[in-house]
Protein backbone atom coordinates (compact mmCIF):
# COMPACT_ATOMS: atom_id res chain seq x y z
CA UNK A 1 0.00 0.00 0.00
CA UNK A 2 0.84 3.46 -0.93
CA UNK A 3 1.35 5.81 2.07
CA UNK A 4 -1.06 8.83 0.98
CA UNK A 5 0.96 12.25 0.03
CA UNK A 6 0.23 14.54 3.18
CA UNK A 7 1.63 17.88 3.22
CA UNK A 8 2.52 19.29 6.47
CA UNK A 9 2.42 22.76 7.34
CA UNK A 10 4.25 23.91 10.68
CA UNK A 11 3.09 27.67 11.94
CA UNK A 12 4.33 30.01 14.62
CA UNK A 13 1.87 31.80 16.49
CA UNK A 14 1.89 34.90 14.26
CA UNK A 15 -1.44 37.09 13.89
CA UNK A 16 -3.18 36.02 10.43
CA UNK A 17 -0.80 33.11 10.26
CA UNK A 18 -3.90 31.13 9.20
CA UNK A 19 -4.19 32.55 6.03
CA UNK A 20 -0.99 30.17 5.39
CA UNK A 21 -2.81 27.49 5.92
CA UNK A 22 -5.98 28.50 3.46
CA UNK A 23 -3.37 29.25 0.84
CA UNK A 24 -2.08 25.94 1.28
CA UNK A 25 -5.54 24.01 1.30
CA UNK A 26 -6.39 26.16 -1.69
CA UNK A 27 -3.75 24.78 -4.06
CA UNK A 28 -4.56 21.03 -2.36
CA UNK A 29 -8.15 21.31 -3.42
CA UNK A 30 -7.73 22.22 -6.53
CA UNK A 31 -5.37 19.13 -7.13
CA UNK A 32 -8.05 17.11 -5.71
CA UNK A 33 -10.54 18.83 -7.85
CA UNK A 34 -13.02 19.98 -5.04
CA UNK A 35 -15.27 22.39 -6.42
CA UNK A 36 -14.71 26.77 -5.28
CA UNK A 37 -17.95 26.02 -2.43
CA UNK A 38 -15.79 23.08 -1.08
CA UNK A 39 -12.76 24.87 -1.28
CA UNK A 40 -14.24 27.59 0.46
CA UNK A 41 -15.93 25.43 3.31
CA UNK A 42 -12.25 23.98 3.66
CA UNK A 43 -10.70 27.39 4.10
CA UNK A 44 -13.66 28.51 6.53
CA UNK A 45 -13.50 25.85 8.73
CA UNK A 46 -9.32 25.46 9.07
CA UNK A 47 -9.25 29.59 9.98
CA UNK A 48 -11.29 28.42 13.02
CA UNK A 49 -9.06 25.91 14.20
CA UNK A 50 -5.89 27.42 13.63
CA UNK A 51 -7.26 30.47 15.75
CA UNK A 52 -8.44 28.16 18.20
CA UNK A 53 -4.95 26.23 18.26
CA UNK A 54 -3.50 30.04 18.56
CA UNK A 55 -5.44 31.49 20.88
CA UNK A 56 -7.15 28.79 23.42
CA UNK A 57 -4.68 25.95 23.71
CA UNK A 58 -2.12 29.01 25.03
CA UNK A 59 0.66 26.87 23.46
CA UNK A 60 4.05 28.73 23.69
CA UNK A 61 5.09 26.16 20.20
CA UNK A 62 4.17 26.05 17.04
CA UNK A 63 0.50 24.63 15.34
CA UNK A 64 1.32 22.11 12.84
CA UNK A 65 -1.30 21.54 10.07
CA UNK A 66 -1.14 17.83 8.29
CA UNK A 67 -3.22 17.58 4.90
CA UNK A 68 -3.94 14.11 3.82
CA UNK A 69 -4.92 13.46 0.31
CA UNK A 70 -6.72 10.35 -0.82
CA UNK A 71 -8.43 9.87 -3.71
CA UNK A 72 -12.12 10.34 -2.44
CA UNK A 73 -11.63 12.87 0.79
CA UNK A 74 -9.31 15.80 2.35
CA UNK A 75 -8.58 14.93 5.71
CA UNK A 76 -7.09 17.79 7.91
CA UNK A 77 -5.19 17.47 11.56
CA UNK A 78 -4.71 20.49 13.56
CA UNK A 79 -2.73 19.73 15.93
CA UNK A 80 -1.40 21.95 18.88
CA UNK A 81 0.56 21.27 22.30
CA UNK A 82 -1.47 23.17 24.50
CA UNK A 83 -3.92 22.62 27.95
CA UNK A 84 -6.60 20.73 25.88
CA UNK A 85 -10.56 21.00 26.47
CA UNK A 86 -13.44 19.13 26.65
CA UNK A 87 -15.25 19.45 23.63
CA UNK A 88 -18.28 17.74 24.48
CA UNK A 89 -18.92 20.81 27.21
CA UNK A 90 -19.04 23.37 24.64
CA UNK A 91 -22.05 24.30 23.99
CA UNK A 92 -23.95 25.17 20.72
CA UNK A 93 -24.25 29.00 20.10
CA UNK A 94 -27.82 30.56 19.42
CA UNK A 95 -27.86 34.33 17.71
CA UNK A 96 -30.87 34.74 19.29
CA UNK A 97 -29.13 34.19 22.82
CA UNK A 98 -26.44 36.41 21.96
CA UNK A 99 -28.27 39.63 20.83
CA UNK A 100 -29.35 42.31 23.39
CA UNK A 101 -28.03 39.31 26.24
CA UNK A 102 -24.76 39.85 27.98
CA UNK A 103 -23.67 36.70 26.12
CA UNK A 104 -20.37 36.90 24.83
CA UNK A 105 -20.77 37.34 21.32
CA UNK A 106 -18.26 34.97 20.47
CA UNK A 107 -18.04 31.18 20.47
CA UNK A 108 -18.86 30.32 16.69
CA UNK A 109 -15.68 28.66 15.90
CA UNK A 110 -16.66 25.12 16.86
CA UNK A 111 -20.14 25.26 15.22
CA UNK A 112 -19.04 26.58 11.78
CA UNK A 113 -16.60 23.66 11.26
CA UNK A 114 -19.06 20.90 12.31
CA UNK A 115 -21.51 22.86 9.58
CA UNK A 116 -18.81 22.72 6.94
CA UNK A 117 -16.88 19.85 7.53
CA UNK A 118 -18.22 16.01 6.36
CA UNK A 119 -16.77 14.91 9.64
CA UNK A 120 -15.27 16.73 12.80
CA UNK A 121 -13.21 14.80 15.81
CA UNK A 122 -11.24 16.27 18.70
CA UNK A 123 -8.47 14.38 20.82
CA UNK A 124 -7.62 16.22 23.71
CA UNK A 125 -5.82 16.19 26.84
CA UNK A 126 -3.63 18.17 29.00
CA UNK A 127 -0.72 17.72 26.71
CA UNK A 128 -2.75 18.97 23.24
CA UNK A 129 -5.37 18.80 21.37
CA UNK A 130 -5.68 16.83 17.60
CA UNK A 131 -8.60 18.11 15.32
CA UNK A 132 -9.47 15.61 12.74
CA UNK A 133 -11.79 17.11 9.90
CA UNK A 134 -12.84 15.32 6.73
CA UNK A 135 -14.31 16.83 3.71
CA UNK A 136 -15.31 14.10 1.48
CA UNK A 137 -15.59 14.67 -2.35
CA UNK A 138 -18.69 13.73 -2.97
CA UNK A 139 -20.84 15.80 -1.02
CA UNK A 140 -22.67 19.30 -0.86
CA UNK A 141 -21.91 19.92 2.75
CA UNK B 1 -3.11 43.55 5.43
CA UNK B 2 -6.87 44.21 5.24
CA UNK B 3 -8.77 47.17 5.63
CA UNK B 4 -11.66 49.61 4.95
CA UNK B 5 -11.26 51.03 1.30
CA UNK B 6 -13.69 53.32 1.10
CA UNK B 7 -16.77 55.10 3.67
CA UNK B 8 -19.82 57.08 2.05
CA UNK B 9 -23.06 58.41 2.21
CA UNK B 10 -25.69 57.55 -0.32
CA UNK B 11 -29.24 58.38 0.21
CA UNK B 12 -28.75 58.64 3.75
CA UNK B 13 -26.98 54.94 3.64
CA UNK B 14 -23.44 55.16 5.33
CA UNK B 15 -21.77 52.59 2.89
CA UNK B 16 -18.44 51.06 3.99
CA UNK B 17 -16.55 48.69 1.47
CA UNK B 18 -13.71 46.91 2.69
CA UNK B 19 -10.59 44.63 1.01
CA UNK B 20 -8.70 41.74 2.80
CA UNK B 21 -9.26 39.34 5.52
CA UNK B 22 -12.35 40.61 7.71
CA UNK B 23 -10.64 39.44 10.83
CA UNK B 24 -10.81 41.12 14.91
CA UNK B 25 -8.79 44.27 13.03
CA UNK B 26 -10.89 44.87 9.92
CA UNK B 27 -14.32 44.21 12.18
CA UNK B 28 -12.83 46.67 14.65
CA UNK B 29 -12.24 49.50 12.14
CA UNK B 30 -15.46 48.73 10.70
CA UNK B 31 -17.12 48.85 14.20
CA UNK B 32 -15.37 52.46 15.02
CA UNK B 33 -16.18 53.90 11.78
CA UNK B 34 -20.01 53.00 11.86
CA UNK B 35 -20.02 54.44 15.78
CA UNK B 36 -18.90 57.64 14.38
CA UNK B 37 -21.97 57.48 11.79
CA UNK B 38 -24.37 56.72 14.34
CA UNK B 39 -23.21 59.43 16.94
CA UNK B 40 -23.70 61.98 13.66
CA UNK B 41 -27.28 60.27 13.30
CA UNK B 42 -27.23 57.64 10.65
CA UNK B 43 -28.81 54.31 10.97
CA UNK B 44 -28.95 52.31 8.10
CA UNK B 45 -25.47 50.77 7.24
CA UNK B 46 -24.44 49.37 4.41
CA UNK B 47 -21.07 46.91 4.02
CA UNK B 48 -19.89 46.24 0.74
CA UNK B 49 -17.40 42.76 1.08
CA UNK B 50 -16.90 42.64 -2.74
CA UNK B 51 -12.96 42.91 -1.97
CA UNK B 52 -13.00 41.16 1.32
CA UNK B 53 -13.12 37.33 0.40
CA UNK B 54 -12.47 35.45 3.64
CA UNK B 55 -13.40 36.12 7.17
CA UNK B 56 -13.29 34.50 10.63
CA UNK B 57 -15.72 34.53 13.36
CA UNK B 58 -14.21 37.13 15.79
CA UNK B 59 -14.88 39.62 13.04
CA UNK B 60 -18.42 38.19 12.05
CA UNK B 61 -18.53 38.45 15.76
CA UNK B 62 -17.81 42.26 15.91
CA UNK B 63 -20.82 42.73 13.76
CA UNK B 64 -23.34 41.32 16.06
CA UNK B 65 -22.22 43.51 18.37
CA UNK B 66 -22.75 46.59 15.38
CA UNK B 67 -26.55 44.65 15.13
CA UNK B 68 -27.46 45.18 18.56
CA UNK B 69 -26.55 48.34 18.72
CA UNK B 70 -28.45 49.65 15.46
CA UNK B 71 -31.22 47.84 17.07
CA UNK B 72 -31.43 50.41 20.05
CA UNK B 73 -31.78 53.26 17.33
CA UNK B 74 -34.18 51.36 15.15
CA UNK B 75 -31.43 51.47 12.42
CA UNK B 76 -30.23 48.59 10.28
CA UNK B 77 -27.02 46.59 9.14
CA UNK B 78 -27.60 44.96 5.63
CA UNK B 79 -24.36 43.74 3.57
CA UNK B 80 -23.76 43.34 -0.60
CA UNK B 81 -21.64 41.47 -2.90
CA UNK B 82 -20.71 38.60 -0.22
CA UNK B 83 -18.36 35.51 -1.74
CA UNK B 84 -20.16 32.45 -0.97
CA UNK B 85 -18.68 31.44 1.70
CA UNK B 86 -19.21 34.70 3.64
CA UNK B 87 -22.43 34.22 2.65
CA UNK B 88 -22.87 30.68 3.94
CA UNK B 89 -20.74 31.54 7.45
CA UNK B 90 -23.21 34.45 8.01
CA UNK B 91 -26.12 32.40 7.56
CA UNK B 92 -24.80 29.47 9.65
CA UNK B 93 -24.51 32.08 12.30
CA UNK B 94 -28.33 33.27 11.70
CA UNK B 95 -26.31 36.81 10.44
CA UNK B 96 -28.79 36.17 8.33
CA UNK B 97 -31.67 36.45 10.24
CA UNK B 98 -31.37 40.11 11.07
CA UNK B 99 -29.28 41.26 8.20
CA UNK B 100 -30.24 41.23 4.33
CA UNK B 101 -27.79 40.53 2.02
CA UNK B 102 -27.72 41.94 -1.53
CA UNK B 103 -25.98 41.02 -4.75
CA UNK B 104 -24.80 44.08 -5.24
CA UNK B 105 -24.20 47.77 -4.13
CA UNK B 106 -26.95 49.16 -6.55
CA UNK B 107 -29.31 46.92 -5.81
CA UNK B 108 -28.86 47.25 -1.91
CA UNK B 109 -29.20 51.36 -2.29
CA UNK B 110 -32.09 50.70 -4.59
CA UNK B 111 -33.96 49.47 -2.43
CA UNK B 112 -33.29 50.87 0.76
CA UNK B 113 -33.48 54.61 -0.04
CA UNK C 1 17.41 35.24 22.45
CA UNK C 2 14.43 34.41 20.82
CA UNK C 3 14.47 31.91 18.26
CA UNK C 4 13.24 33.11 14.76
CA UNK C 5 9.65 32.70 13.80
CA UNK C 6 9.62 29.46 11.15
CA UNK C 7 7.24 28.90 9.05
CA UNK C 8 7.78 25.31 7.65
CA UNK C 9 6.42 23.25 4.78
CA UNK C 10 7.06 19.51 3.85
CA UNK C 11 5.26 19.05 0.23
CA UNK C 12 5.03 15.30 -1.05
CA UNK C 13 6.49 14.84 -4.96
CA UNK C 14 3.37 16.02 -6.97
CA UNK C 15 2.58 18.04 -9.73
CA UNK C 16 2.19 22.00 -9.46
CA UNK C 17 2.83 21.25 -5.48
CA UNK C 18 5.38 24.34 -5.49
CA UNK C 19 2.26 26.26 -5.82
CA UNK C 20 2.00 25.74 -2.15
CA UNK C 21 5.11 27.12 -1.58
CA UNK C 22 4.66 30.40 -3.26
CA UNK C 23 1.16 30.94 -1.53
CA UNK C 24 2.72 30.51 1.99
CA UNK C 25 5.77 32.96 0.73
CA UNK C 26 3.07 35.51 -0.28
CA UNK C 27 1.68 35.60 2.80
CA UNK C 28 5.07 35.46 4.83
CA UNK C 29 6.32 38.67 2.46
CA UNK C 30 2.82 40.97 3.02
CA UNK C 31 3.70 39.74 7.17
CA UNK C 32 6.78 41.07 6.74
CA UNK C 33 5.60 43.78 4.55
CA UNK C 34 7.98 43.08 1.92
CA UNK C 35 7.19 44.82 -1.88
CA UNK C 36 5.24 43.12 -4.15
CA UNK C 37 8.43 43.30 -6.45
CA UNK C 38 10.34 41.03 -3.68
CA UNK C 39 7.45 38.69 -3.03
CA UNK C 40 7.34 37.80 -6.65
CA UNK C 41 11.08 37.44 -6.83
CA UNK C 42 10.75 35.08 -4.07
CA UNK C 43 8.29 33.31 -5.63
CA UNK C 44 9.66 32.58 -8.88
CA UNK C 45 13.27 31.64 -7.24
CA UNK C 46 11.04 29.40 -4.65
CA UNK C 47 9.30 27.68 -7.61
CA UNK C 48 12.93 27.01 -9.62
CA UNK C 49 14.22 25.62 -5.74
CA UNK C 50 10.92 23.13 -5.82
CA UNK C 51 11.17 21.97 -9.18
CA UNK C 52 14.86 21.33 -9.05
CA UNK C 53 14.55 19.44 -5.73
CA UNK C 54 11.65 17.54 -7.05
CA UNK C 55 12.56 16.69 -10.44
CA UNK C 56 16.41 16.18 -10.55
CA UNK C 57 17.26 15.04 -6.46
CA UNK C 58 15.84 11.93 -7.51
CA UNK C 59 14.06 11.35 -3.70
CA UNK C 60 11.36 9.46 -3.00
CA UNK C 61 10.56 11.21 -0.40
CA UNK C 62 8.95 14.96 0.48
CA UNK C 63 10.91 18.09 0.26
CA UNK C 64 11.45 20.08 3.10
CA UNK C 65 11.03 23.96 2.98
CA UNK C 66 12.16 26.42 5.84
CA UNK C 67 10.59 30.29 6.24
CA UNK C 68 12.81 32.05 8.62
CA UNK C 69 11.58 35.27 9.22
CA UNK C 70 13.73 38.15 10.54
CA UNK C 71 13.94 41.69 10.95
CA UNK C 72 15.51 42.07 7.82
CA UNK C 73 15.69 39.47 5.94
CA UNK C 74 13.59 35.99 5.23
CA UNK C 75 15.62 33.39 4.73
CA UNK C 76 14.48 30.25 3.01
CA UNK C 77 15.81 26.80 3.01
CA UNK C 78 14.96 24.26 0.43
CA UNK C 79 15.85 20.84 1.55
CA UNK C 80 15.59 17.39 -0.19
CA UNK C 81 17.37 13.66 0.90
CA UNK C 82 18.23 13.26 -2.88
CA UNK C 83 21.42 12.20 -4.73
CA UNK C 84 23.19 15.39 -4.63
CA UNK C 85 24.89 17.85 -6.96
CA UNK C 86 28.24 19.62 -7.54
CA UNK C 87 27.06 23.51 -8.13
CA UNK C 88 29.81 24.58 -8.95
CA UNK C 89 30.09 22.38 -11.91
CA UNK C 90 26.83 23.78 -13.43
CA UNK C 91 27.66 26.36 -16.12
CA UNK C 92 26.05 29.64 -16.75
CA UNK C 93 23.54 29.55 -19.67
CA UNK C 94 23.37 31.99 -22.68
CA UNK C 95 20.38 31.73 -24.62
CA UNK C 96 22.40 33.06 -27.80
CA UNK C 97 23.98 29.60 -26.91
CA UNK C 98 20.63 27.73 -26.94
CA UNK C 99 18.63 29.43 -30.37
CA UNK C 100 19.52 27.16 -33.24
CA UNK C 101 22.26 25.02 -31.73
CA UNK C 102 21.51 21.40 -30.03
CA UNK C 103 22.12 22.31 -27.02
CA UNK C 104 18.86 22.03 -24.50
CA UNK C 105 16.82 24.62 -24.01
CA UNK C 106 16.20 24.16 -20.13
CA UNK C 107 19.06 25.00 -17.64
CA UNK C 108 17.78 28.40 -16.01
CA UNK C 109 16.99 27.55 -12.48
CA UNK C 110 20.05 28.31 -10.52
CA UNK C 111 20.52 31.23 -12.80
CA UNK C 112 17.43 32.87 -12.03
CA UNK C 113 17.59 32.13 -8.36
CA UNK C 114 20.71 33.82 -8.17
CA UNK C 115 19.57 36.54 -9.99
CA UNK C 116 16.53 37.28 -7.70
CA UNK C 117 17.72 36.37 -4.52
CA UNK C 118 20.30 38.47 -2.71
CA UNK C 119 22.50 35.39 -1.37
CA UNK C 120 22.24 31.62 -2.30
CA UNK C 121 23.91 29.06 -1.20
CA UNK C 122 23.88 24.96 -1.68
CA UNK C 123 25.21 22.16 0.78
CA UNK C 124 24.89 19.24 -0.98
CA UNK C 125 26.52 15.62 -0.93
CA UNK C 126 25.12 12.19 -1.77
CA UNK C 127 22.43 12.11 1.20
CA UNK C 128 20.84 15.56 0.14
CA UNK C 129 20.69 19.41 -0.84
CA UNK C 130 20.20 22.06 1.15
CA UNK C 131 19.46 25.25 -0.65
CA UNK C 132 19.67 28.61 1.02
CA UNK C 133 18.58 31.74 -0.39
CA UNK C 134 18.29 34.60 1.53
CA UNK C 135 15.80 37.95 0.26
CA UNK C 136 16.96 41.19 2.57
CA UNK C 137 13.97 43.92 2.80
CA UNK C 138 16.18 46.97 1.97
CA UNK C 139 17.83 45.65 -1.29
CA UNK C 140 16.02 45.95 -4.88
CA UNK C 141 17.15 43.03 -6.16
CA UNK D 1 -4.95 24.31 -13.29
CA UNK D 2 -3.63 26.37 -16.42
CA UNK D 3 -4.83 26.80 -20.06
CA UNK D 4 -5.19 28.12 -23.11
CA UNK D 5 -8.76 29.76 -22.57
CA UNK D 6 -8.29 31.76 -26.23
CA UNK D 7 -6.85 31.76 -29.59
CA UNK D 8 -7.82 33.84 -32.42
CA UNK D 9 -6.23 35.82 -35.59
CA UNK D 10 -5.93 39.48 -35.33
CA UNK D 11 -4.59 42.10 -38.42
CA UNK D 12 -2.73 38.49 -39.55
CA UNK D 13 -1.99 38.20 -35.94
CA UNK D 14 -2.48 34.42 -33.95
CA UNK D 15 -2.86 35.80 -30.40
CA UNK D 16 -3.49 33.27 -27.95
CA UNK D 17 -4.19 34.27 -24.80
CA UNK D 18 -3.67 32.21 -21.19
CA UNK D 19 -4.68 31.27 -18.09
CA UNK D 20 -2.88 30.37 -14.58
CA UNK D 21 0.37 28.96 -13.92
CA UNK D 22 2.92 28.62 -17.09
CA UNK D 23 4.39 25.46 -16.47
CA UNK D 24 5.68 22.78 -18.87
CA UNK D 25 1.90 21.43 -19.49
CA UNK D 26 0.81 25.23 -20.78
CA UNK D 27 4.22 25.76 -22.57
CA UNK D 28 3.63 22.66 -24.54
CA UNK D 29 -0.21 23.43 -25.27
CA UNK D 30 1.11 26.86 -26.53
CA UNK D 31 3.38 25.24 -28.76
CA UNK D 32 1.39 23.15 -29.82
CA UNK D 33 -1.19 25.57 -31.04
CA UNK D 34 1.03 27.54 -32.61
CA UNK D 35 2.14 24.61 -34.54
CA UNK D 36 -0.63 24.40 -36.25
CA UNK D 37 -1.52 28.34 -37.10
CA UNK D 38 2.70 27.86 -38.11
CA UNK D 39 1.62 24.83 -40.61
CA UNK D 40 -1.67 27.12 -41.94
CA UNK D 41 0.78 29.69 -42.98
CA UNK D 42 0.78 32.11 -39.98
CA UNK D 43 4.26 33.31 -38.53
CA UNK D 44 3.32 36.41 -36.33
CA UNK D 45 1.92 34.95 -32.64
CA UNK D 46 1.48 37.21 -29.68
CA UNK D 47 0.81 35.47 -26.41
CA UNK D 48 -1.24 37.51 -23.72
CA UNK D 49 -0.64 36.48 -20.59
CA UNK D 50 -2.69 38.97 -18.65
CA UNK D 51 -4.13 35.80 -16.79
CA UNK D 52 -1.40 34.40 -15.75
CA UNK D 53 0.78 35.31 -13.12
CA UNK D 54 3.34 33.22 -12.97
CA UNK D 55 5.86 31.16 -14.41
CA UNK D 56 8.39 28.27 -14.15
CA UNK D 57 11.96 28.37 -16.42
CA UNK D 58 10.47 24.48 -18.02
CA UNK D 59 7.57 26.98 -19.20
CA UNK D 60 9.55 29.57 -20.77
CA UNK D 61 11.83 27.15 -22.27
CA UNK D 62 9.35 25.39 -24.06
CA UNK D 63 8.84 29.17 -25.67
CA UNK D 64 12.55 29.10 -26.57
CA UNK D 65 11.57 26.41 -28.95
CA UNK D 66 9.12 28.23 -30.60
CA UNK D 67 11.20 31.61 -31.01
CA UNK D 68 13.90 29.01 -32.67
CA UNK D 69 11.01 27.71 -35.07
CA UNK D 70 9.68 30.94 -35.95
CA UNK D 71 13.09 32.05 -36.62
CA UNK D 72 13.10 29.72 -39.31
CA UNK D 73 10.44 31.04 -41.43
CA UNK D 74 11.55 34.51 -40.74
CA UNK D 75 8.13 34.80 -38.24
CA UNK D 76 7.96 36.80 -35.02
CA UNK D 77 7.33 36.02 -31.37
CA UNK D 78 6.08 39.17 -28.85
CA UNK D 79 4.46 38.80 -25.63
CA UNK D 80 1.72 41.36 -23.55
CA UNK D 81 0.52 42.31 -20.42
CA UNK D 82 3.62 40.76 -18.24
CA UNK D 83 3.04 40.33 -14.84
CA UNK D 84 6.11 42.35 -13.58
CA UNK D 85 7.83 39.06 -11.94
CA UNK D 86 6.98 37.11 -15.15
CA UNK D 87 8.96 40.46 -17.15
CA UNK D 88 11.75 40.25 -15.15
CA UNK D 89 12.30 36.40 -15.64
CA UNK D 90 12.25 36.72 -19.50
CA UNK D 91 14.71 39.29 -18.93
CA UNK D 92 16.99 37.76 -17.16
CA UNK D 93 16.77 34.89 -19.44
CA UNK D 94 17.76 37.28 -22.73
CA UNK D 95 13.72 35.60 -24.09
CA UNK D 96 13.32 39.85 -24.53
CA UNK D 97 16.44 40.09 -26.94
CA UNK D 98 14.55 37.90 -29.16
CA UNK D 99 10.50 38.95 -28.57
CA UNK D 100 9.10 42.13 -27.84
CA UNK D 101 6.89 42.79 -24.66
CA UNK D 102 4.06 45.25 -25.11
CA UNK D 103 1.68 46.51 -22.01
CA UNK D 104 -1.32 45.81 -23.86
CA UNK D 105 -2.74 43.50 -26.61
CA UNK D 106 -4.37 46.58 -27.97
CA UNK D 107 -0.68 47.90 -28.52
CA UNK D 108 1.07 44.80 -29.53
CA UNK D 109 -1.23 44.26 -32.28
CA UNK D 110 -1.47 48.08 -33.48
CA UNK D 111 2.17 48.38 -33.74
CA UNK D 112 2.49 45.00 -35.58
CA UNK D 113 -0.71 45.20 -37.87
N1 LIG E 1 -7.38 23.87 20.46
C1 LIG E 1 -8.04 24.21 21.60
N2 LIG E 1 -7.42 24.16 22.80
C2 LIG E 1 -8.07 24.51 23.95
N3 LIG E 1 -9.36 24.91 24.00
C3 LIG E 1 -10.04 24.99 22.83
C4 LIG E 1 -9.43 24.65 21.59
N4 LIG E 1 -10.37 24.82 20.61
C5 LIG E 1 -11.49 25.26 21.23
N5 LIG E 1 -11.32 25.37 22.57
C6 LIG E 1 -12.33 25.77 23.57
O1 LIG E 1 -13.61 25.72 22.95
C7 LIG E 1 -14.28 26.99 23.09
C8 LIG E 1 -15.18 27.25 21.90
O2 LIG E 1 -14.40 27.54 20.75
P1 LIG E 1 -15.07 28.19 19.49
O3 LIG E 1 -16.36 27.51 19.21
O4 LIG E 1 -14.06 28.17 18.39
O5 LIG E 1 -15.40 29.69 19.90
P2 LIG E 1 -14.45 30.86 20.38
O6 LIG E 1 -13.08 30.57 19.85
O7 LIG E 1 -15.04 32.08 19.78
O8 LIG E 1 -14.51 30.83 21.87
C9 LIG E 1 -13.17 27.99 23.28
O9 LIG E 1 -13.60 29.14 23.93
C10 LIG E 1 -12.15 27.18 24.08
O10 LIG E 1 -12.48 27.19 25.45
N1 LIG F 1 18.27 19.63 -5.73
C1 LIG F 1 19.06 19.12 -6.73
N2 LIG F 1 19.49 17.84 -6.66
C2 LIG F 1 20.28 17.32 -7.63
N3 LIG F 1 20.69 18.01 -8.72
C3 LIG F 1 20.29 19.30 -8.86
C4 LIG F 1 19.46 19.91 -7.89
N4 LIG F 1 19.24 21.19 -8.27
C5 LIG F 1 19.89 21.35 -9.44
N5 LIG F 1 20.54 20.22 -9.81
C6 LIG F 1 21.38 20.03 -11.02
O1 LIG F 1 21.67 21.31 -11.56
C7 LIG F 1 21.29 21.35 -12.94
C8 LIG F 1 20.85 22.75 -13.34
O2 LIG F 1 19.61 23.06 -12.73
P1 LIG F 1 18.78 24.27 -13.26
O3 LIG F 1 19.69 25.43 -13.44
O4 LIG F 1 17.65 24.49 -12.33
O5 LIG F 1 18.25 23.87 -14.69
P2 LIG F 1 17.32 22.64 -15.14
O6 LIG F 1 16.52 22.23 -13.94
O7 LIG F 1 16.50 23.21 -16.22
O8 LIG F 1 18.27 21.58 -15.58
C9 LIG F 1 20.22 20.30 -13.09
O9 LIG F 1 20.12 19.83 -14.40
C10 LIG F 1 20.69 19.23 -12.11
O10 LIG F 1 21.67 18.41 -12.71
Amino acid sequence: MNKAPTVELKLPIIKDMELIATQTSEVVSKHMSLTDDQSGEISMALIEACINAFEHSETKNEVYIHFIISDNELTIKVIDKGKGFDASKIKIPEIENKINTNERKRGWGLMLIKELMDSVDFESDHTGTTLTMVKKKDSNE
Amino acid sequence: MSKVTNTKIVEDIVVIATEGYLNKDLGEEIQNIAQKYIDDGSSIFLINLKDSKIVNSIGASILIELIEQLQDIDGQLVFCDLAPIIEKTFKIMGLTKYCKVYPTEDEAVKELA
